[in-house]
């Protein structure tokens, strides 16, 4: 009996399962609530407007696509998918050169602002979206189309019913597009500036930092734990995010 | 008192002695894992000092750059062999911990504050930084602050202590982000940031923002000095570590050869590092801790009352 | 003039000719009934007839004009009249209601449609609406396009009356993907007939129904005649084409081999082949 | 005719154009071309290996999950969907806390070297490939299902049909699953180590850094034009990569 | 012992209650018709007989052997013995052929389907890797189950034969999606009969066929007869009925109103409704 009692310490599972507590004191102590708030929200703001967005212009494009037959076809799908592909780094720079002081939209004062985070991410999200609507689109049986078309649907009609039947596969899409707008770091690092100020009330608040930006402080830091529990939060406004998504989905149904 | 030495962690899995597990006998052999922060590796330097390393005993140096305390996190957990860094207060902890141990001075450079060209505070040519940064908060000059713990960060922290000002408001912007960034970030604003000079240098091309007040390096004050280290790990806290490589860098980065090269070392026609391994006179101690203050003495005799004052009980 | 008229059509896939010269027509209260072997090409001509394709050679005319040389929007308008159902009845996703409602959503303007879309979704009424307004002190400031809420239904009227022709008013709110096939087959015919179209095509109308359920459809289509309405009508089913059709095209390898009266063409047929078919003798 | 020939250098697009080759030309400068090469070659060898495994993971989750019905499935979905909104230094956290040599699988040693970043390559691209598969696989007809059932298909026959007919999303899903991996830097940066050595030819090459990590470099000196040409060079992979999935898809319509 | 039979067979979806204590067998050798009206369940019964869906309550038996009692792989054993056609045609998004060859190919093992699909793929067969292995120097170590490779056929004999049989012989490698409504409808056919089921169950498999081609189909189901194939066939053509039918059974409401033998159903039917639906008078 005691040998039983010695070893169950040494269970290979106790020091992975015990640290989970730690992290989140800590996070509680170094973020205040407020401020954890604060970045929560230009989180949501900023992905959420961007995706919007995206969506609007994603779908627009897959249709546009889906809808026509013309000879380069095959070649627009293949840059948009690519586009899934822009590495995040990249889309900052780019939007970086533009808004720069230096650059052609210099004089708009736009860099370093929260809208310059939700002009990348929509450039992040617009592929993504754009290529899974379109494959959802592409699915929908032309014999659905023929029939909106001979109802006297006009072309919008027609778009409009095919995104109907796609709906499955368009709000796949736009939670994709969410997904990967709202975890990215690189542009939003490069054109927002991971920006915390702290205001009056003495109190640290984020002006263009999001969850992202401020868990690469958290690992530039060595503070993994902290790190993770801040991706713990990130994740549980995306399960969020994702559960209205699927409650659309399920009301679709219907 | 403070209880010294790599003795004091208790690790009782280690008993089968420190280094001499099988693999890593042999100097020449395998790879060494350095962790260093993004101002060694940004600025080219270990690009420049690496391969006459391999070239000598046969071992590929693999960098990690990463912030200091990622580098330090990453050499706690035995992920690297070695670390290059420059934080005293962290690597101090580091060693008192009993996870690095052998530390040797290196190089050290100097803090400058940077800002605009036309200098929105007027802090140009002032020769104290906690002026400098009294001013800028005064002026509510746009400043960014590294805000990620890292050396320059606690640095920063500390000049604004002793200026007795507690920044606060919208022009006070964290960036949470390396040096590199930081100072991008700080011209695009335009803001003031405190920069390591050896990033400024390396970078001087790419932005418009000039040195108001200068570190110790040109006749600014000390409190803006900025020493880097190299401290390799304890085999007896992680028995998978390359010790016998870790040493062997050691060596090479404090030996004439390695001092020669970081003092050769340049960045658009500018030294950036300055090499302090070798002295002059007689070196004993490797390992002094930063609050140590013994330079108007001879070094064996400040060390020895270190000693005394901080070992021996004040009862005893 | 006739109604639908289509004159030296000729047509083909990429790879595939399909029509040869097809020169017909019906005309309002006419049906035509069109028979031939399957494979033959009567949906070819009928997507031709409702304006899906755009024939290689030939015109398809309504009212006696050339559709393919209007503009766009003249020839959408001219869509609108028609009403087609298909052999694979390809209902939406959705109620059988909505279903049946669909070709008169469709032909409402869009400020109409958004509004009835708002109105259901969000379960707004012009009641509940008012008293909003008057909860927050504003009622004099009602808009006056709210009293146009109430007067739309979910589905509106004319549904329900195509869906009780065809035995389906009871299904209303049933989804359309649990149907059978005849059921899907009777609502498809609703959805066509809602919107009280000029001329009605009708592709294999009843290949999934009883003969109870037949004489439902095909005495709708007596009806629609009644009204007015030109009929296509693709069929396979010599008797129906006999009962219903006042006349007859019979198509063989894409192209008429046979036109007229439905007695002429199935008493005394003038083509070999098309007396060989109409009395199921003919190989291919 | 003076004044024309004046204005032409004022021509607001000169600036914007002109400095593109000079980044390349400081690319090829200060990347020599095997070194150039052998970041590509991790690059690719790191995301098409996770992209491989995450593909018969998710496909294979998508079938399970497009295949049975249970109660939490919504959840489960939403689960999968959230993990599309995974951020990456996240995952890299993760992974770095289970390999570290004080983790619970740090005896494999295996952090920094290039299974970690498939590994964590692996988690990302895992949930974006089952989400737009599974969707894909949802979209596809019921009769079809049955057709295959009918025809005296067993349950692996009938998702093979599946996939087949579903195939256009499939590649989607496969194609989005790559561009997150291809794209991602957090988690490679932090269990790979962007490790470049000196070979023994003198030569610099990549260990562990690949295209995204080595942008970020650039990105951190503040060298933006190099860190976009290394960019465009990592989309003219992808867009080879692609343009196979695309190509794949075509064929696979016959 | 009858091949395929039903006893008190009970099923409904979730909130709709369909098929009530229906029993019915049919015999090897024997063509069972299903009539009754639109909606009433026939397609839900063929269902239940091909194993889709399990019965509430009630035993759906092949060969005396109650299949819900077997285990899951003696089910799908049984299942493959079984040849089903659906009222929607639904075929596979590939060609004609392969379409055809489909049942043929799920009762393969998987080494040799994976092995031709690698030649076909590949474009590899025995001829061509014998070189490739002679050509590495290594002609002897060629694998033994090389020889297979080349006694298949993209297409098999077997559906060959059965689109042959449909009259389709001459479109494997046609794309299904191009197919006119009735040229599916027979492929569907031919991809039920290519494995040579021991018991086929047509739903309603000549709906969209003309005479001609429904008398191909019929003739098939009587070929199918005397091979001692046991069929159960849903149709609302009464003519049909009588034409290929051994023993007829009416469904009305989901449940068996009349049962028995052709020409008595017809002529003299026990149940009142049963001959109101016959004869083409029942109201619903
Ligand atoms: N998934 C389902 N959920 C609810 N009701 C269903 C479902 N599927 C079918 N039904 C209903 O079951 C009834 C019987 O359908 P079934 O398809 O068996 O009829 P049928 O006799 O084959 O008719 P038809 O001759 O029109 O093909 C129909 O009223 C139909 O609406
Ligand atoms: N997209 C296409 N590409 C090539 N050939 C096609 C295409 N669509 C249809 N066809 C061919 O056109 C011919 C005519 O088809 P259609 O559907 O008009 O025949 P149908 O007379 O309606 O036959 P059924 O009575 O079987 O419905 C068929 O042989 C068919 O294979
Ligand atoms: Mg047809
Ligand atoms: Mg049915």
């Amino acid at each position: 009996m005691d040998t039983a009692v010695v070893s169950l310490p040494a269970l290979p599972l106790g020091p992975t399962l015990v640290p989970l507590p730690v992290p989140l004191q800590g996070l509680l102590s170094e973020f205040s609530l407020p401020y954890l708030f604060s970045v929560a929200r230009v989180t949501l703001e900023v992905s959420l407007t961007a995706v919007a967005i995206a969506t609007v212009l994603g779908v627009l494009t897959a249709l546009a696509l889906g809808f026509t037959e013309f000879p380069g076809k095959g070649v627009v799908e293949t840059v948009v998918n690519t586009g899934m592909g822009f590495p995040s780094v990249v889309v900052g720079l780019a939007v970086l050169l533009l808004l720069s002081n230096s650059g052609p939209l210099g004089t708009f004062e736009l860099l370093f602002t929260r809208r310059a985070m939700i002009v990348s991410q929509i450039v992040l999200a617009f592929p993504v979206i754009t290529s899974v609507s379109l494959s959802a689109i592409e699915g929908v049986d032309q014999s659905l189309r023929d029939a909106a078309f001979a109802a006297g649907g006009t072309r919008r009609d027609v778009q409009l019913t095919v995104v109907r039947e796609a709906r499955y596969g368009v709000i796949t899409a736009v939670l994709a597009g969410f997904g990967r707008a709202v975890s990215e770091v690189g542009s939003v690092l490069i054109v927002g500036g991971n920006i915390a100020i702290i205001n009056e009330a003495g109190q640290r608040e984020s002006l263009t930092r999001t969850l992202t930006t401020a868990i690469t402080i958290e690992a530039r830091k060595g503070q993994y734990e902290t790190g993770i529990a801040l991706g713990v939060i990130l994740l549980a406004l995306a399960l969020g995010v994702n559960a209205l998504g699927g409650y659309v989905k399920q009301r679709g149904e219907r | 008192t403070e209880s010294l030495g790599a003795n004091q962690s208790g690790d009782d899995g280690n008993g089968d002695g420190d280094g001499s597990d099988g693999g890593s006998s042999d100097v020449g052999d395998g790879s060494l894992v350095l962790a260093t922060t993004t101002s060694t590796y940004d600025t080219g330097l270990l690009d420049a000092l690496n391969p006459t390393f391999q070239e000598s005993f046969g071992i590929q140096v693999e960098t990690i750059s990463q912030g200091t305390g990622a580098a330090i996190q990453t050499a706690r957990d035995g992920d690297a062999d070695v670390i290059l860094v420059h934080a005293r207060g962290a690597e101090d902890e580091f060693i008192s911990d009993g996870v690095g141990l052998n530390r040797r001075d290196v190089m050290f450079n100097d803090f400058v504050v940077v800002g605009p060209e036309d200098d929105p505070a007027g802090i140009d040519g002032m020769g104290s930084a906690t002026e400098a940064f009294d001013t800028i908060a005064s002026e509510q000059a746009t400043f960014l602050s590294r805000g990620d713990d890292s050396g320059t960060n606690k640095k920063e922290l500390n000049i604004w202590e002793a200026a007795g000002t507690e920044p606060s408001g919208s022009w006070y912007q964290e960036t949470g982000q390396g040096m590199g960034a930081t100072l991008n970030q700080a011209n695009q604003s335009p803001g003031y940031t405190l920069a390591d000079r050896g990033t400024y240098l390396s970078q001087q091309d790419e932005i418009d923002l000039v040195i108001h007040v200068q570190g110790p390096l040109k006749d600014g004050p000390e409190i803006l000095m900025n020493p880097y280290g190299v401290i390799p790990v304890n085999p007896a806290v992680h028995d998978n570590v390359n010790y016998q490589a870790a040493m062997a860098y050691v060596g090479f980065l404090t030996s004439p050869g390695g001092q020669t090269a970081i003092e050769e070392y340049t960045a658009n026609g500018q030294q950036l590092f300055f090499p302090n391994a070798l002295a002059d006179g007689p070196q004993f101690g490797q390992y002094v801790p930063q609050d140590f203050d013994g330079s108007a003495e001879s070094m064996r005799r400040a060390q020895y009352r270190h000693w005394v004052d901080t070992i021996v009980p004040n009862d005893y | 003039m006739a109604m639908l008229a289509a004159s030296d059509l000729t047509f083909g896939y990429e790879d595939a000719h399909i029509l040869s010269d097809v020169t017909l027509s019906a005309d309002r209260g006419e049906v035509l009934a069109i028979i031939g072997p399957s494979g033959t090409g009567k949906t070819t001509l009928l997507r031709l007839l409702s304006l899906f394709e755009r024939p290689d050679a030939g015109t398809v005319a309504l009212d006696g004009e050339d559709v393919w040389a209007l503009p766009a929007e003249e020839r959408l308008a001219r869509r609108k009249r028609l009403g087609m159902v298909f052999q694979d009845r390809s209902l939406f996703s959705t109620t059988v209601g909505a279903n049946a409602a669909y070709g008169l959503t469709v032909r409402r303007p869009w400020r109409d449609r958004m509004s009835s879309w708002l109105r259901v979704r969000l379960g707004l009424d012009e009641t509940r609406l008012r008293e909003l307004f008057a909860t927050l002190g504003m009622a004099e400031r009602v808009p006056p396009w709210l009293s146009r809420l109430t007067v739309e239904q979910t589905v509106p009227d004319a549904a329900r009356e195509a869906l009780a022709t065809v035995g389906m008013a009871e299904r209303v709110d049933q989804r359309a993907s649990e149907l059978s096939a005849g059921e899907a087959q009777r609502v498809a015919f609703a959805r066509a007939l809602a919107p009280d179209p000029d001329a009605l095509l009708l592709d294999e109308p009843t290949s999934n129904l009883d003969p109870r359920n037949t004489a439902l459809i095909e005495d709708a289509v007596g009806d629609a005649r009644d009204r007015d309405i030109a009929v296509v009508l693709a069929t396979h089913d010599m008797d129906q084409a006999r009962r219903v059709a006042d006349r007859v095209a019979v198509f063989l390898d894409g192209t008429v081999i046979e036109q007229g009266a439905t007695d002429r063409v199935f008493e005394a047929p003038g083509d070999d082949r098309a007396r060989q078919f109409v009395e199921g003798e003919l190989v291919y």
